[in-house]
């Protein structure tokens, strides 16, 4: 069952690559992202999988497929709508790169195998490049450009930090050494601890360039600015989950090993840095969807912040993860539609968009209003959980400074997102209008996310206890 | 009882909805209105047997991390939800002709959305006893605030009223995000703790942070800074319902905050009464300086929520040194206040929308005679005034009183900690005394004298479904201030729940003298209408044909009337080292001088003297640093990625 | 209490023209004049009742509500005022906030009237009055805080009972003396006297409280002049029984004494109005403003 | 030890490699050079485990990919963007050489101090892995052009290959396979968006690249 998983995409995609049509092509998308998603759903509904050493389902990778099927699938139906837009530029490079996206992010989800992981967190980067440079103009190159080379770098980098720990293992008589997870897991306390340290912070800062953690973000703006909203949305919601995810493992191993608390402290630091950063840059941003690419920073921040105070704030961090994807869709999606009909993401030519384009301008305020953590909406929950984790550790001092920030964040997104939602209706130039096809995507979304916020489904609560259960330490 | 509380919850909360699906035609309007006054009367049932009997309470399970669906109805919810069932009910009654839909297509149905959404928020964050739930109460309330100040969001002041507004409550729920986060882990549930359950001891931080917080919401002087546009801003209805209402869950928040704690730190309450009177002071100071008419009403909100905290003050005062009596008046009088500015602000605001349908401008100077054209909007405008000045016999007398005496009563107990308590009293006077030169001025300035505009000339009286929610408003400001003990058991109630310890029955003796308040009340009512009476019957005949006599000048012009700016001229340059008020125009010179322009205006004092400069610095700032780290250049980013590999391996030591 | 009421109406009622009187008669008197008779308010009262009445056409109803309030609220305010050694007939806790709001209400009502003539003069006049009375609120309410020091009630008629004689002869002397000299003040201010106003200039533009009341004619202006008067007796009152705590128990000896001491302030205020000039405007919110950290040193003093 | 001494000496040019090209502007030079680099590494698995099945099928891979493939590619980038000069570097080459060496010998001090497994203390195979990765950081942050830092990807990629050399028998050749394949591609796709880059900017200096920021 999870070979097949990985497999669907891929197959569609081969099938892209020959299908002739524009319209073949788009129901591929479609079928694949909707087979993904039902197959998800099969897989979720089992209580338990049987897995191979390279291939597994735990409690983790339950969440994180969740979500990126989830995504993924809106971001499909969308796409459909999107590239009949751009009937011009064709489908033919954007489907098959999308699928194998989602192919790879699978693989990420399911992998137990640090080098398998590795590989497929490579393959994602590989595969989202040609998504990024889809608009084929001078800043998409440049975009791609620093996209390509900083993330691969990075996890060139995560990858030294998997040998760094394979290399522990060797010097600390483990035999025989193996990547695999779990066989990491039960002789993590024979780990070398200079190596197995060293190998954490690698990962960190490996796959933290990934996921986007300050500083080491830089590329996320310039990519999530000239990429198109639906990349944007996957690259923000489902990329960045994966990102997380690998990361995650390298907590479980330092867990199992016993340094928990020296690898939280340095998931604290970045998390409270990557909020400043965010923070500072967000303040009278001019650019609607750089914007956007701050709040992931940001929100990688909370979630680091979330999963390094530990305990409750763990299982809020997770929760926040599901609500961050859903929200980070919607939003995406919804510029999309405003950049598309205002033919800009500036915000001296992108006003009024609630009197110009009802929907999605509404859609766009409703998304902001959920990611900064407004109740009634689902990150307002996670943040919250996050909060009382936070302070019911008694760290004082980073819940304070967690709620500056989130004020100077608010200050900041506020001012931008008011100006361009706000005011008299303008004459676009472009045809488009708010279609079904393109607005039901992030209006789903937005629901979705509100529904988290009213009324979280037990299932939900329980998978995200378990994964918790999985980040603290047993022993 | 629940139930019918729930339904008439529900009715309120949803009543926009329907009405979406008409774009035009008034049906969507009307089912609007009927929705509220239906979903009203469903909750006063459940609201009055609350004032007979004791409390509902509602308990259901919430699929949210630590939700739980407690609602609860205690006497001192019932006194902020009385007020804000009457406030509702007559602003949609009023909102029927004063915001058509006809007339305004583009936000009608928005308007009247988030009204019965805002509405709803508020009964459920005043019945909510967990943390969670209030907490998304509150900011639905504070959202759809939001949406309501900027109802007209075509307007560039209106939107820039609204992000501050939305910035300011965004602010204080962040603060109380931590305050019930910090409180969760005190009380080990999210849930609201006992009456007098929790040691004080360490709480300082909460103290802050709910100061802060609700605060912010009330409009406590240094943190007013959104109240002033924004209720300028909303149309007025829901101006009145943000001032007369909304404002006070700030209030409820602190208060209900308060009685958490077993024992309160003599700080809290001094700092609340120092508060308290800054914001009166200076306040109702700013609100003299005002030409326009609303932003006028809502410095008034700021002086009366002054108020209301020197008597929340001197109840934590009372709690902290053990003077139950002190706990009374001040209490009392804060939650009574809390009442009587809902419905005498409402009422004003009511009143100063209907002048402004009819001469069509917020400013002041452009009104004049409107009592001969509108006499009965300008008599309940005149009524609002009285009560908003705390004069007899209207309900704003009664709660000054009880805070007034809660002042003096410091001074019984030779030597007390609290003496320089009293200094409420003259703080009080002062304020009073402000209070009524600004009413005075604007009562004077726009029903009284010669029409200054053609607008204002040909004004004509508004419909009847407009005068009848100011009518009931100013009934029942009439019948607390000549009805006061019929309070009397509601407040000793609230106290009780507050304290956490049963009304004892000396408590009762404290509020007993409102009777013979009352009966002055009366007689002073009977007087006047007697006394003028006779004084009419006697003047009927008299010729009404001659002009103002004008001191020897034979042509006076109706722009030779005092105006707004030169009545408060005088005391504006008392209060000038606060206000820092800004004069155009030269002085007048020479025996055959120039044509000269005169204009005063006066800017806010914390927000555009201080924090808005700050913020643009800051923001400036922050802008270089962003420009100066996000520069490019890959290679500079590289050298990030380095940094961050050093710091961390550095931070592991290996 | 019926009595009692019965009482202070008839002493306010038939006293309260006679202190004008006595002022003017004083004045003429230091001008080496003879002056109008005493009574001359009484027949002033009797022909304006007789009068017709004559109207601005921009008046409305609000005009004659000045009046008929500013007669109405001294009648009320007395009966919380102890008339010398007769007690006030009504006596609650906290009537004291009251009785100074009473006073508000009739000059929200005064200064409202005078703005619905839309006369520029009665304008000016309206703000004058209630920019000064809103300087003189706190210094009364430091008076009644020093008076409420130490008393263990809060009704005008304990704070100024038999007590107040021993506190002259205690240490509280000296606030008690301050405060009388600001309640001096006060009653100046509050009912236009020289030096902070000249009923009696011919120049509008320097007055207060008499160019508010410009307008009024016939039985209204009565109204104006008799409210005036009473006003003057209920504050001297106050201010009488501070200096002259004395109390005989004998209704007769008591009104006697009170009549004596009101008599005696009008002189005192006769003499003052003769020997200062009128001060400058500007010069009167400082006056005010001195007096009421004059009366709050007093406090100072009490709680010391 | 023959095999030992065989793989030091291996090392001590892929060394040498390094800092010919930090010092070197010649860009047609330094993509030869890592060619070469290539080839030597693709020796090394022999010389270090020796002559096993695993060894043999990872060092052609090796050969194939960096030795012939990848620079093979680049040569033809080079040849169609028409540019052989790395000009104005942020730093010097003087400065660059330098801080190689300086960071040569904190590699070498670094893997003293660190444990290494008993076989591994006589070896060079850590610091030169380490100086080698360090080299690529350096090159690709000292220099301009986008094809420069591409050598500096490689050159990172050869440093984690020789760490990847310690561990060869515990990785599973699979995932070996991957991260070469992996590599190709990416040095494929950065291949092609160079030449983009040529197209849309008609140069290859990453000094137009500058147009996204704040």
């Amino acid at each position: 069952m999870l070979i097949p998983l990985i497999l669907l995409p891929l197959v569609a995609a081969l099938l892209a690559v020959v299908a002739p049509w524009h319209q073949a092509r788009s129901l591929l998308l479609v079928v694949g992202s909707a087979g993904h998603l039902l197959m998800t759903g099969v897989l979720l509904a089992q209580p338990a999988v049987v897995g191979t050493p390279w291939l597994g389902l735990d409690a983790l990778s339950r969440l994180v497929l969740l979500v990126t099927s989830l995504l993924f699938f809106g971001c499909a139906f969308y796409a459909v709508g999107y590239l009949e837009y751009h009937r011009v530029r064709g489908n033919r490079v954007m489907v098959p790169c999308l699928l194998v996206f989602l192919s790879a992010m699978t693989l990420a989800v399911l992998a137990r195998h640090f080098g398998l992981l590795w590989l497929a967190v490579e393959t994602t980067t590989l595969a989202s490049a040609p998504l990024i440079y889809y608009n084929r103009n001078r800043l998409s190159i440049e975009a791609t450009w620093k996209y390509l080379l900083l993330c691969s770098i990075g996890i060139a980098l995560a990858l030294l930090g998997i040998f760094f720990i394979g290399y522990g293992a060797l010097v600390g008589g483990v035999h025989p050494v193996d990547l695999q997870l779990d066989a990491l897991l039960a002789a993590a306390p024979d780990l070398s601890r200079p190596w197995l340290h060293a190998g954490f912070v690698f990962i960190l800062v490996g796959f933290g360039t990934k996921m986007g953690l300050a500083p080491l973000h830089c590329w996320k703006p310039d990519a999530y600015g000239e990429a198109p909203g639906l990349v944007g949305a996957l690259l923000a919601g489902g990329l960045t989950s994966v990102a997380f995810l690998a990361i995650l493992r390298a907590l479980q191993l330092m867990n199992a090993a016993g340094d928990g608390p020296l690898a939280r402290q340095a998931l604290l630091i970045m998390g409270l840095l990557s909020m400043t950063v965010a923070a500072i840059s967000m303040v009278r941003q001019p650019d609607i969807k750089r914007l956007l690419a701050y709040s992931s920073v940001e929100h990688m921040g909370i979630l680091a912040i979330g999963v390094g105070m530990g305990k409750l704030a763990t299982f809020g961090a997770l929760l926040h993860l599901v609500n961050n994807a859903l929200t980070k869709g919607g939003l995406f999606l919804s510029v999309a539609n405003l950049q598309r009909g205002y033919a800009s993401k500036k915000l001296w030519e992108v006003r009024g968009a609630i009197a110009t384009l009802p929907v999605s301008g509404t859609l766009f305020l409703a998304g902001f209003l959920a990611i900064t953590g407004s109740p009634p909406f689902g990150p307002f929950m996670s943040l919250f959980t996050i909060l009382r984790g936070v302070f019911g550790q008694g760290a004082t001092a980073v819940g304070l400074g967690m709620l500056v920030l989130l004020a100077v964040v608010f200050v900041g997104m506020g001012a931008t997102v008011l100006t361009a939602t706000q005011g008299p209706a303008v004459q676009l130039d472009t045809p488009y209008q708010d279609k079904l096809l393109v607005v039901l995507p992030p209006l789903g979304f937005v629901l979705l996310v509100l529904v988290l916020g009213l009324w979280l489904p037990e299932p939900l609560v329980s998978l995200i206890r378990e994964a918790s259960a999985l980040l603290e330490v047993t022993s | 009882m629940v139930g019918l509380l729930v339904f008439g919850l529900v009715l309120i909360a949803t009543s926009g909805v329907p009405g979406l699906a008409w774009r035009r035609g008034d049906s969507g309007e009307r089912l609007f209105c009927g929705q509220v006054l239906a979903g009203v009367l469903g909750c006063l049932v459940p609201l009055a047997a609350t004032a007979v009997s004791g409390g509902l309470r509602l308990e259901l399970p919430w699929a949210v991390p630590a939700g739980w669906l407690v609602l609860e109805l205690d006497a001192l919810s019932a006194t902020f939800i009385a007020p804000l069932l009457l406030v509702v009910a007559c602003g949609a009654l009023y909102g029927l002709r004063y915001w058509p839909q006809a007339e305004h297509a583009a936000n009608g149905r928005k308007l009247r959305l988030f009204y019965g959404l805002i509405s709803g928020a508020m009964l459920v964050l005043l019945l909510a006893r967990n943390a969670l739930l209030f907490l998304t109460a509150w900011e639905i309330m504070a959202l759809s605030g939001y949406f309501l100040i900027t109802t007209e969001d075509d307007k560039s002041d209106v939107r820039q009223a609204g992000f501050i507004y939305l910035i300011a409550t965004h602010i204080g729920t962040l603060s109380l995000f931590g305050l019930f986060a910090l409180l969760g882990q005190h009380c080990g549930s999210s849930d609201f703790p006992l009456t007098a359950s929790l040691p004080a001891a360490g709480s300082g931080l909460l103290f802050g942070l709910a100061l802060l917080g609700f605060g912010m919401k009330a409009g406590l002087m240094p943190l007013h800074i959104w109240l002033p546009g924004a209720h300028a801003a909303a149309p007025s209805h829901a101006s009145a319902l943000l001032s007369g209402v909304m404002i006070k869950t700030g209030i409820y928040g602190l208060v209900r905050f308060t009685s958490f704690f077993a024992h309160i730190p003599a700080w809290w309450g001094w700092t609340l009464l120092a508060l308290g009177a800054v914001s009166g002071v200076l306040g109702v100071a700013l609100a003299i300086a005002q030409h326009d008419i609303k932003r006028l009403l809502a410095y008034h909100s700021v002086e009366n929520i002054g108020i209301i905290a020197m008597g929340l003050g001197l109840a934590l005062l009372g709690r902290s040194a053990g003077q139950p009596a002190l706990v009374v008046l001040g209490l009392s009088g804060c939650l009574l206040h809390v009442a009587n500015h809902g419905l005498f602000k409402s009422l004003l605001f009511l009143s100063a929308g209907s002048v402004i349908h009819s001469v069509g401008s917020r400013d002041i100077d452009h009104g004049g005679g409107l009592l001969k054209r509108q006499r009965w909007t300008g008599l309940f405008f005149l009524g609002g005034a009285i009560a908003i000045s705390g004069l007899p016999p209207f309900n704003g007398f009664i709660s000054e009183w009880l805070i007034y005496l809660g002042g003096f009563g410091v001074l019984e107990t030779p030597s007390s900690p609290l003496a320089f308590a009293m200094l409420s009293v003259p703080a009080l006077a002062l304020i009073g005394g402000l209070a009524l030169a600004c009413f005075v001025k604007v009562f004077g300035v726009v029903f009284l004298g010669e029409p200054r505009t053609d607008a204002a000339a040909r004004a004509h009286e508004s419909p009847p479904s407009m005068l009848w929610p100011m009518a009931l408003l100013l009934l029942a400001c009439g019948w607390i201030g000549l009805f006061p003990l019929s309070l009397r058991a509601l407040l000793e109630r609230a106290v009780s729940d507050w304290t956490g310890a049963p009304a004892v029955a000396t408590l009762s003796a404290d509020l007993a003298p409102l009777g013979l308040v009352a009966a002055i009340g009366w007689v002073l009512v009977v007087g006047v209408l007697l006394l003028g009476a006779w004084l009419h019957r006697k003047s009927a005949t008299a010729p009404r044909e001659v002009g103002t006599w004008g001191c020897g000048y034979l042509f006076p012009a109706p722009r030779m009337q005092y105006t707004a700016s030169s009545f408060g001229d005088s005391l504006v340059r008392l209060f000038q080292f606060a206000l820092r008020c800004e004069r155009h125009g030269d002085r007048v010179e020479g025996l055959f001088p120039d044509k000269q322009e005169f204009s005063s205006h006066t800017p806010d004092l914390v927000l555009d003297r201080g924090l808005h400069p700050l913020f643009s610095a800051i923001a400036a700032f922050l802008g270089r640093l962003r420009r100066r780290l996000q520069n490019g250049i890959v290679a500079c980013y590289l050298f990030y990625v380095v940094l961050t590999l050093t710091g961390l391996l550095v931070l592991v030591r290996l | 209490m019926l009595g009692r009421i019965v009482l202070h109406l008839l002493v306010l009622l038939i006293l309260s023209p006679l202190l004008p009187g006595v002022i003017a008669k004083t004045k003429a008197l230091f001008a080496g004049r003879i002056g109008a008779p005493l009574l001359q308010p009484y027949y002033d009262l009797a022909r304006l009742m007789r009068k017709e009445f004559i109207f601005s056409r921009t008046t409305t109803w609000v005009f004659l509500a000045g009046p008929v309030v500013g007669l109405v609220v001294p009648l009320l305010a007395a009966q919380l005022m102890p008339f010398g050694g007769l007690g006030a007939s009504l006596s609650f806790r906290g009537d004291l906030v009251l009785f100074v709001y009473l006073f508000g209400l009739a000059r929200f009502f005064t200064a409202a009237s005078a703005l619905d003539t839309g006369s520029s003069f009665e304008g000016m006049g309206a703000v004058r009055e209630v920019t000064f009375s809103c300087l003189a609120e706190p210094t009364l309410l430091f008076a009644l805080l020093v008076l409420a020091c130490g008393a263990d009630s809060l009704t005008l008629n304990d704070l100024l009972g038999p007590a107040l004689a021993g506190r002259w002869h205690s240490g509280q002397a000296a606030s008690l003396a301050l405060i009388a000299v600001c309640l001096f003040v006060v009653v100046l201010v509050e009912n236009s006297r020289i030096p902070f106003d000249d009923p009696n200039t011919h120049l509008e533009l320097t007055m207060i409280h008499e160019v508010m009341v410009l307008d009024h004619s016939g039985p209204a202006f009565g109204l104006v002049l008799y409210g005036a008067a009473m006003k003057l007796l209920v504050l001297g009152a106050l201010l009488v029984r501070l200096v002259l705590p004395l109390q005989t128990g004998h209704v007769l000896l008591d009104l006697l004494l009170l009549v004596a001491g009101l008599v005696g302030l009008a002189v005192l205020i006769g003499v003052v109005e003769s020997t200062m000039a009128r001060l400058r405007l500007p010069r009167v919110p400082q006056v005010l403003v001195g007096t009421t950290l004059l009366s709050a040193f007093a406090l100072v003093l009490v709680l010391r | 030890m023959s095999e030992s001494l065989l793989a030091n000496l291996l090392l001590l040019s892929v060394i040498l490699i390094n800092f010919f090209c930090l010092g070197s502007a010649r860009l047609v030079a330094c993509i030869r050079a890592i060619a070469v680099q290539g080839v030597v590494l693709a020796l090394l698995p022999v010389a270090v485990h020796g002559l096993c099945a695993h060894s043999l099928v990872l060092g052609l891979g090796t050969l194939c990919f960096k030795g012939v493939l990848i620079p093979g590619l680049l040569l033809r980038a080079i040849r169609e963007v028409r540019i052989r000069r790395e000009m104005e570097p942020f730093v010097g080459f003087a400065t660059t050489l330098f801080l190689g060496t300086l960071i040569a010998a904190c590699a070498f001090l670094c893997a003293d101090w660190l444990p290494l497994a008993a076989a591994h203390h006589e070896g060079l195979l850590v610091p030169v892995a380490l100086t080698t990765i360090f080299s690529g950081f350096l090159l690709l942050m000292t220099r301009r052009k986008a094809l420069t830092q591409v050598l500096g990807y490689l050159m990172l990629e050869n440093g984690i290959f020789i760490f990847a050399v310690l561990l060869s028998e515990a990785l599973p050749l699979m995932v070996e396979a991957g991260m070469l394949l992996d590599l190709l591609v990416g040095i494929f796709i950065m291949g092609i968006v160079i030449n983009q880059i040529r197209r849309e900017f008609s140069t290859i200096s990453t000094e137009q690249l500058t147009a996204l920021k704040e």
